[in-house]
């Protein structure tokens, strides 16, 4: 339960619609088992996404975007993540289009966000170069050049780039890794001259890939000083807090799958969830889900808010994303016994997603020692 | 979250007037343990000023402020209260009243009282006069309430009960009782009613119960021969399992907004930074550390949720599910906060009493002994886990 | 712990010379999955070594060492079966034999079996030349495994078996299987009984179950007018719940006493300390290394306790309560392990295959997969807390 | 269940009669409810203990000890645990003996051991300084005099060592704290000059007192150079198994209480016990006992047989009898229900025991850190 305003509670429905009817979990086992992981979507089904205005939720309605805000797209993803519905809306419409947002020029708005929101490309934002989710560490080199930058240097396991028409790249003009100053921000078109790409087969069956750039010409993000740390951070928060509200989808998708077995299935002649030490797991998974929920929420609002707070709750609602998630999904496996690990049924599917999206911006270690940092211990 | 309207403005800026003119200034101070207002017929006030207090805000009703005006409340309106709820924040003003007649025996006799009744006993719960206790758990009746003993025999123009209550809150400085009684032994829940009476009747003896924390806030509660006017039922004979339920929905709704506090009101990072030492600005214990933070997020998760849950009633939806979840919930973090608050300290946090101890961490110490009963007071985690499943998740008893 | 006497010194002298003569070099290797010795009669090996390796430690009984030479075990005393460890361990000898034959289904046999039964499988087993399987779980007896459904009718000259089994572990390269059946609908733990037969027989067929990990190490097995010789029957009938209980205390003790392994053989803090990087020595991570160092602990409790329970098995106490808790302990250990490994590993551990992660990382992934299993195969995790409860706590029913 | 030796199981079945008759937990509130905490122990009931030969258990024949060595005095305590014992065992025989037998020349042997197991004295062992166990961080200053060594400086929390008659000091002859090569151990008698003992009143009615050395007279412990931190280490590893084995006797105690409530008390018409939820988490708690118990046998075990192994096993140990115990304790409370927050009851006891016990000798953060770094990591 969450207090919508009439065009959110409209945008949840038509997305709670659609994924039922176009994007249930077999359109993932369909695009899983032919090969469909190296681009990662339905390009039909993503069309259709487009057209339902979800790839422009976050974008000013000058560019052509509803600006409904964080929230509100929050609210579909959160439906795309109950049924694993797999597409580059996270990477295009909330991780790229918010470094465009908060720190492109306006030429590069106009050029890049309006194609984002009629739904005329897809976007990346490439930041990791190591297994763990380190922004600060970026190595990546900008040099400049007569025309513009040169990047060269490595990124891993980058959500939707592979096929991406745009990657914005976090890339370093000056200092060492862990020295924030020198980091800026890139873009770099797809099929750039020195840009390879190699799509990962991961266990989630999304679209994810290594970058590597050779000399790879590139324009700065926003004005001559170019977007820096802060923009960067705060395009993080977005990428993540909307990436917490699409695990909370799943999470929630999990449990009520989990229910509605404990209330079918039977051994000793009673139904499952009639056994006291089973209605206690599932009462506190309900409790954490709750819980989680509150922090989502209250992150999305921060941003939408411009609140101060936003960078503690936004750490706050990946952490406990992250770990309801993966409670919820391994319970999925355990309540539902030997079935659960069968490839046929789909618990497997939500415990693998969950892994994946843990490592994606931050590990729950990670964002909680970043917000003891920001609370001053 | 509000309508902030222009009438509100009003309202506010009268408020905010009249609490600075009314609300004396030791009642802006952080409250001890010792000036906590119970009020009553039989009470020792501490500060002269807390009785000034709470008779010039009774006076307005704002003990109970949204109750209506006819029965001694304030009447005002949702919003309203949130701004002199905020408004007592900005100054922070201490609550003018604690009592149990506020918190859990008004709701149910506006919902379930005669007129008379109301009438009898509203206003005295407004303005602190009555100081009121709960009879519900016996010896044999903890988590399964219903199973209740004490006896309530109709002798024609009055009641006569006889039976033991256990757990009930200060008894022994309470003046009147709402109590659970049994009226019918061939049935179990419908077999109870729901009566009040008044503490110095003949036969009523209540007896503290020491705590392991020192403290003595519980008493067994022995009733013999104790004769009570039959107008004193609330609702039917037989009928009162129901109003009893309600007024468990009402504690606990208490217990979970408040999330049980923390007595001392140490931050538990500063605690940790003072006791364990700091490695460039970082607790430096890491593995303390990680688990702080981790606790200080659920903390955060669960002030978020209460604050969701009120918002969402607000919104004229009513309790969501969320709001069942939230009595664990307090319990499990308050307990929680405190066995860190505890590791933290270590040596310093072991005192009981005496030399060689900080009062403050005497203080800690008694409130971490204090927080186990949060998972047994108002309902136990157990029970509470119960509900969620079979309330709230629709899971089936075995068949 | 153990009595060195002159005899066991003069044992452990010829046995590691026999085991230095004997042991091909390359069965001194870690053993990769694909030359898991399983042998049996359709059995494809790998290495040819393998082979070798089997069939003269086989010669010696070796393989069961403890089994009576007269079934072909090598007759050894734990002392001497000890020792034969110990020199195997030395020189990081392979197991020879993988066989559900002499973990489950050879101890039921040495105190079920007729004479005939015995002469006729325990050999067998002991050469690895007949590989079994488990039919034990249904679609609709899992934990109530007692439910089970599959029938056995007595044809008079045969049995005549129909129904369906589940979580067969490599039914589909099994020579033979020992099955639950059910011989009396009227009754439930009393109708069920324990017979054996090859799965070359007519009716029956093997379909491999796809796992999460990828992996299809058991089938969904279905009998259709199976004809079984009545002389295949181990005990009496209907007297086939007292064999499955006993033969599932020698599966949790054998997936106890392994702890389950982990696939990959990788450490967990050498894995940390070199995806997440040191800070002076320690993991940078210090909220990953607080955990980490806590599984590490309840590792090595784990495995002091196996140590323990072996220790008092051996002191001629039997089983204690210890005992008891094993597979449950060890099911949780790995599979935190198993998380932790994951979480350490960043995205290097969300591989599921082709180019871009290190195949060992990949090998590591799939056994996270696989561990989610251990909670489930052999009993749950449920059911053996429920059993430790009442078989070792005493705790009753609802009565 | 464990596999012991005659003399062993003579040991324990005798302490565990002893405890039950002449020690049982009433003994405890009798002490404290008479005062009792300040000198920790009852004077009659000591005498006993060490008549049966507990206070030398540790101690060679050759100073009239018997030698049966650290698991054999594990023993003992893990039976006095059961029933909160008080005394000065633990600190007398266990951590001071422990330093004199490790550390003492010869004649300090002959002089304070022989006394020890004798039972004519009782000792304690001063270690830490601040609220947390720290030795590496002892500041307390030994300076050289004529005729010895004189100390000046503060201990806290020391367990019996108000009345004790000799002191075991840990304190610093030069470097700064943090650097343990400065450390050395000191023999301080009862009553020497400058010596001020404070007494605590700790929630566990145990006695506790800080310690404050004023230019106090003292002998250092062993030959011309002293016994330093390797010394203080391995006499603070068999102070903490020692007491790691009492927790166990705690914890096991606590649990079989639990259990017979368990199957006593009825709500709903049923014994508790028989609820699934409960049953469960009994079962998990003998899990931990259990796991816990293998920890403290081997530590124990690894001391006597002189392993280099024993620190990181005291460490285990230590950290798993702490949870373990904090498990036991609070489910003995929340088990009992209301029953369990009343002072008539003995959980509390327990609960409060706990908490002391963890503080003393590390708490598991602490041992998990040294564990960590035994390890290397």
């Amino acid at each position: 339960m969450a207090i919508l305003n009439e065009e959110q509670t409209m945008l949840r429905d038509a997305a709670k619609g659609w994924v039922a009817d176009k994007a249930p979990v077999t359109a993932l086992r369909k695009l899983r088992d032919t090969g469909g992981w190296k681009t990662g979507y339905d390009p039909a089904a993503w069309k259709e996404m487009a057209e339902m205005g979800w790839t422009g939720v976050i974008v000013p309605e000058a560019y052509g975007g509803s600006e409904f805000g964080y929230r509100s797209l929050g609210l579909v993803l959160e439906e795309t993540g109950r049924t694993l519905a797999a597409s580059p809306l996270h990477a295009t419409a909330a991780a790229a289009a918010s470094a465009l947002l908060l720190g492109g020029s306006d030429a590069q708005k106009e050029t890049w966000l309006g194609r984002i929101a009629a739904g005329e490309i897809t976007a990346a934002l490439a930041v990791d170069e190591g297994p763990h989710h380190h922004p600060g560490s970026v190595a990546l080199k900008a040099e400049k050049t007569a025309t513009g930058y040169s990047l060269t240097g490595t990124k891993r396991f980058i959500p939707d780039a592979a096929e991406a028409d745009l990657v914005v790249v976090a890339a370093r003009v000056s200092g060492a890794p862990g020295d924030t100053a020198g980091i800026r921000l890139f873009l770099v078109t797809g099929g750039a001259a020195g840009l390879t790409a190699t799509p990962l087969h991961a266990i989630d069956n999304r679209a994810h890939a290594d970058l590597a750039f050779a000399a790879t010409p590139a324009e700065l993000l926003g004005e001559t000083t170019g977007a820096g740390w802060d923009v960067l951070s705060a395009t993080l928060d977005r990428a993540t807090a909307l990436l917490a509200a699409e695990m909370m989808g799943t999470a929630t998708q999990a449990f009520e799958v989990i229910l509605d077995y404990l209330k079918t299935r039977t051994q000793f002649g009673q139904l499952i969830g009639s056994f006291q030490a089973l209605q206690h797991r599932a009462a506190k998974l309900f409790t954490e889900l709750e819980l989680t929920r509150s922090c989502v929420d209250a992150a999305l609002d921060a941003l939408d808010a411009g609140s101060k707070d936003a960078p503690a709750l936004v750490s706050l609602a990946k952490a406990k994303a992250n770990e309801t998630l993966h409670l919820a999904s391994i319970e999925m496996v355990q309540m539902h016994g030997g079935i659960g690990m069968t490839d046929a049924h789909d618990a497997g599917l939500y415990m693998k997603r969950a892994r994946v999206a843990e490592a994606l911006y931050g590990s729950s270690s990670y964002h909680r020692d970043r917000y003891a940092k920001l609370g001053g211990y | 979250m509000a309508d902030f309207g222009a009438e509100l403005d009003v309202f506010r800026t009268e408020t905010r007037d009249w609490l600075e003119a009314n609300c004396p200034a030791s009642m802006r101070t952080p409250m001890t343990a010792e000036e906590t207002p119970w009020g009553g017929a039989r009470f020792k006030w501490a500060n002269p000023d807390s009785k000034t207090w709470l008779d010039r805000m009774a006076e307005k009703g704002w003990t109970a402020p949204m109750w209506p005006k006819d029965y001694g409340g304030g009447g005002l309106t949702a919003a309203q209260a949130r701004v002199l709820e905020q408004e007592m924040a900005r100054i922070k003003a201490r609550p003018p009243l604690f009592s149990f007649g506020i918190w859990m025996l008004g709701p149910v006799l506006l919902e379930y009282a005669n007129e008379e009744q109301k009438k009898a006993h509203l206003p005295k719960i407004v303005r602190g006069e009555i100081r009121w206790c709960q009879g519900y758990s016996e010896p044999g009746a903890g988590s399964d309430l219903a199973g209740l003993q004490t006896r309530c025999e109709d002798k024609g123009d009055h009641f006569l009960i006889n039976g033991q209550k256990v757990w009930t809150s200060y008894a022994d400085q309470a003046d009147w009782i709402f109590c659970l009684v049994r009226t019918d032994t061939t049935k179990k829940h419908e077999g109870i009613s729901f009566v009040l009476f008044d503490m110095t009747t003949p036969g009523v003896d209540a007896r503290p119960i020491k705590l392991i924390s020192g403290e003595s806030p519980f008493c067994e509660t022995f009733f013999t021969d104790v004769k009570v006017p039959k107008a004193q039922m609330v609702g039917k004979l037989n009928g009162g399992w129901d109003i009893a339920k309600r007024l468990l929905q009402f504690e606990r709704q208490n217990i979970s907004a408040g999330g049980f506090g923390g007595a001392a009101g140490l931050e538990i990072e500063e605690v940790a930074l003072a006791h364990v030492g700091a490695d460039n600005g970082k607790i430096a214990d890491g593995d303390l550390r990680a688990r702080i933070t981790a606790h200080k997020m659920d903390a955060k998760a669960f002030s978020l949720t209460v604050r969701r849950v009120e918002a969402e009633a607000k919104s004229g939806k009513g309790l969501g599910p969320a709001a069942s979840i939230l009595k664990y919930a307090a319990a499990t973090l308050n307990q929680h906060k405190h066995e860190l608050m505890l590791e933290a300290m270590g040596s310093d946090g072991l005192g009981w009493d005496g030399e060689g101890f900080d009062r403050a961490n005497i203080r800690e110490t008694r409130a971490w002994l204090r927080s186990k009963g949060n998972s047994i007071e108002g309902g136990t985690s157990e029970i509470n886990l119960n509900v969620v499943a079979k309330r709230v998740l629709g899971l089936m008893d075995h068949q």
